[in-house]
């Protein structure tokens, strides 16, 4: 047993922190953000060996695929800003000494670096100590096991983010909606996120891809219920064939109307929340399905998330709510305001 | 039962990292992405202990709020990345272009 | 049954030295235009063999079918990605090696 | 480009059938997936007529037909070729000399339409020696890993099937 499997464990743990290191000590931001995706991956791999095909599946789909995309957009536009700023400085503009002195920052090290050793110390002692208290033979594992006949589904997993412990899920999609919420409020996203014609070959892979991820992504919620897969797999497949459609610069995406994608963003928290609602208003606790028919209300919370999952997502990636329409008037402006502050005022 | 430990260590070592790049590193971007590394280790150790804890069955819960976890992560990375963009923006700083000519010289940790 | 199963595995253990040496041909090659080579081609032949050989051990063709489905989307997704970074890098002007 | 034309100009017969044939389409590819659990169809029907409707809304205006007997031909024709790319490359990699003498080819491509193109583009880069760095106009950039190939023959070679797989025929000839 410890012979190949155990050698390979041993260098994917090495790996990891390995790559760790390298990511936060290459010069170049770009180098960072590749090691970053293969961090990723790598931490994909490690959990399907420790048995983990759930947190797999995010993990390579959210975890390096899409935090990836997030992090490159971010550097490009961030520098594309201080491209435009180093043009203004040399067309004459005196740059202002604005930079932290050396000094400052190096007296700072200490400290700094002391507070880490100090932050890491007590951590490490809390973890021990936690390791420590854990009962032997504990777990959660052999209670799930027995509850899984009524919780409606076969997938443990899913019986525990969606029925067991509903409620974290619930609270976990409310932070997406919140997250979405912050992003458009902050700006406006400005279309076309790419310069350049996305040429022939991009338009036809994303039109032989996009309907294809529609699929897959029905398919892993569909599957979710029995096996490996979920709402958040599928809303992850979802949001990278928005990624694409927005790469490719198609025109459609632009057309989408905003009230469209409010409903989108909001579809999935809403039917959690009313629900859970509905749960309590009929005796139970707070997302307490009735029994028999616990696996349709499981299926239809799930959709309705994979698709708000979706959304949000993608709408994450352009950074910011829908740009304005341009033949429009005001009018569309007011919407979005007051859409929120009622979706917001819903929630509480 | 090896095994288990080297991921147990190797996410304790990823979590050191993260908060050790969080601290040193000059530039927004990589702070972001320590943060990130820190939860990668977090979820590590508590998957790795959800496999240890029964000899025969999976402990699901832990595989559910890493779950959870995986999405919460990546939605506070996408705010704080608009945040970064944000106060390069407004405050017209060109903070890339700045803190990459000190790196070139201040680094001694790479 | 028997005979079936190991020609799969013989077929798996041939994609390997695909891979392999994808990736060898990823660490010597000079630049980006042969590396994409190296990986694009080696590489779908690798998955090729992998999934001929997973195909025979599968048992029924409803897996087959999947397999087959994999390949496809792995084949068109790793053409059209090499032809991106390509273009990007034309584009770019980073200029192709050449032997001196 | 994918949508800037909606197929709004099509007669109706035309639009249901292309729907329809998408639609049997992906529910084939729907019971490839799920398996045949008639169940599964809670969540495979919605998603099948989301996907034929996505597929229909960035289909291409004008049609371009598909000729069995070529595509059949085709495909042997690919996977030999495909081959030898990956043993071409294998030996480049693993000789200690490592055999590479690279440039940049150009080549007017003559198929007409969009699909076409982007199919032989995308063979190309699987192809033993070449790959597909830039296409604009009708002009095709190639990058092979030999200057000594006959790269511009067989990628004539390989347009000629593509034209085939689509029910065309091309002018032959010399460049």
């Amino acid at each position: 047993m410890m012979d190949a499997m155990g050698i390979f464990d041993m260098v994917l743990a090495l790996a990891l922190p390995w790559l760790g290191w390298r990511l936060l000590a290459s010069p170049d931001l770009f180098r960072a953000m590749v090691l970053f995706i293969s961090l990723g991956l790598l931490m994909a791999l490690t959990w399907v060996r420790l048995q983990a095909p759930d947190v797999a599946l995010a993990e390579a789909a959210i975890g390096a695929g899409l935090t990836g995309a997030l992090f490159l957009s971010a550097l490009r536009r961030l520098e594309r800003l201080s491209e435009a700023e180093r043009r203004l400085a040399f067309a004459g503009k005196r740059e202002e000494e604005d930079e932290i002195p050396p000094e400052r920052h190096r007296r700072a090290k200490p400290v700094a670096y002391g507070l880490a050793l100090l932050l890491l110390a007590v951590f490490v002692l809390l973890l021990a100590w936690s390791l420590a208290q854990t009962p032997a033979g504990g777990g959660l594992g052999p209670a799930v096991g027995e509850q899984l006949g009524q919780s409606g589904v076969r997938s443990e997993v899913t019986a525990v983010l969606l029925n067991f412990r509903g409620y974290d899920t619930l609270l976990e999609v409310m932070v997406l909606f919140l997250a979405a919420l912050g992003v458009w409020s902050l700006t406006r996203v400005r279309l076309p996120l790419q310069d350049e014609e996305p040429g022939p070959v991009l338009a036809t892979l994303v039109r032989l891809l996009a309907p294809l991820m529609i699929m897959v992504a029905g398919y892993l919620v569909w599957i979710g219920g029995s096996r490996a897969g979920g709402a958040f797999q599928g809303g992850a497949v979802l949001a990278a064939a928005g990624v694409l459609l927005l790469l490719a610069n198609v025109t459609v995406v632009r057309q989408i109307p905003a009230a469209l994608l409010r409903w989108g963003l909001a579809l999935g928290p809403l039917l959690f929340l009313l629900t859970a609602v509905v749960c309590v208003a009929a005796g139970g606790n707070l997302l307490e399905y009735p029994p028999q028919r616990a696996g349709a209300w499981i299926l239809l919370i799930e959709s309705a998330s994979a698709v708000s999952i979706g959304v949000t997502l993608a709408a994450l990636y352009a950074g910011g709510r829908p740009p304005e329409p341009p033949a429009q008037d005001r009018g569309g402006e007011q919407g979005p305001g007051r859409d929120a502050d009622a979706d917001a005022g819903g929630r509480q | 039962m090896n095994t288990l430990l080297f991921y147990d260590f190797s996410g304790l070592a990823l979590l050191a990292i993260g908060l050790h790049g969080l601290i040193r590193s000059s530039h927004p971007l990589r702070k972001i992405l320590a943060a990130n590394l820190m939860t990668s280790g977090v979820f590590l150790i508590m998957i790795s202990g959800a496999r240890g804890t029964g000899q025969t069955m999976i402990d699901p819960v832990p595989h559910a709020m890493v779950l959870t976890g995986i999405v919460v992560s990546v939605s506070t990375t996408a705010v704080a990345l608009v945040l970064v963009c944000l106060v390069q923006e407004t405050t017209n700083r060109a903070l890339l272009w700045q803190k990459r000519k000190r790196e070139k010289w201040g680094r001694t940790d790479g | 049954m028997g005979l079936l199963h190991n020609l799969g595995t013989v077929c798996i253990l041939l994609g390997i030295p695909f891979f392999i040496s994808g990736t060898i041909g990823l660490l010597r090659f000079p630049d980006i235009y042969t590396r994409l080579h190296a990986l694009t081609k080696a590489d779908n032949v690798g998955l090729g063999f992998v999934v001929l050989g997973l195909s025979l051990q599968a048992d029924g063709w409803h897996t087959v079918a999947r397999l087959l489905l994999i390949w496809l989307l792995v084949l068109i997704a790793s053409s059209a990605s090499c032809h991106l970074v390509a273009r990007a890098a034309l584009r770019k002007k980073i200029e192709p090696w050449s032997r001196p | 480009m994918p949508g800037n034309c909606s197929p709004v100009s099509l007669p109706l017969a035309t639009r249901l059938t292309r729907l329809l044939a998408r639609l049997v389409l992906y529910a084939v590819l729907w019971s490839v997936l799920a398996g045949l659990d008639g169940r599964s169809w809670i969540i495979g029907l919605p998603a099948v007529s989301a996907a034929a409707c996505c597929s229909l809304f960035f289909a291409p205006q004008r049609l371009c037909p598909l000729s069995p007997l070529g595509l059949l031909r085709f495909i042997p024709f690919f996977l030999n070729l495909s081959f030898w790319g990956g043993c071409d490359v294998m030996r480049r990699a693993l000789s200690p000399v490592m055999p590479l003498n690279p440039g940049l080819v150009r080549y007017q491509v003559s198929l007409p339409e969009a699909p076409q193109q982007v199919l032989l583009l995308n063979c190309i880069s699987l192809l033993p020696g070449t790959i597909s760095a830039d296409f604009s106009g009708q002009c095709l950039t190639i990058h092979t890993i030999d200057r000594d190939m006959p790269v511009w023959s067989t990628v004539h070679l390989l347009e000629r099937r593509v034209a085939a797989v689509f029910g065309l025929r091309l002018a032959g000839g010399a460049p």
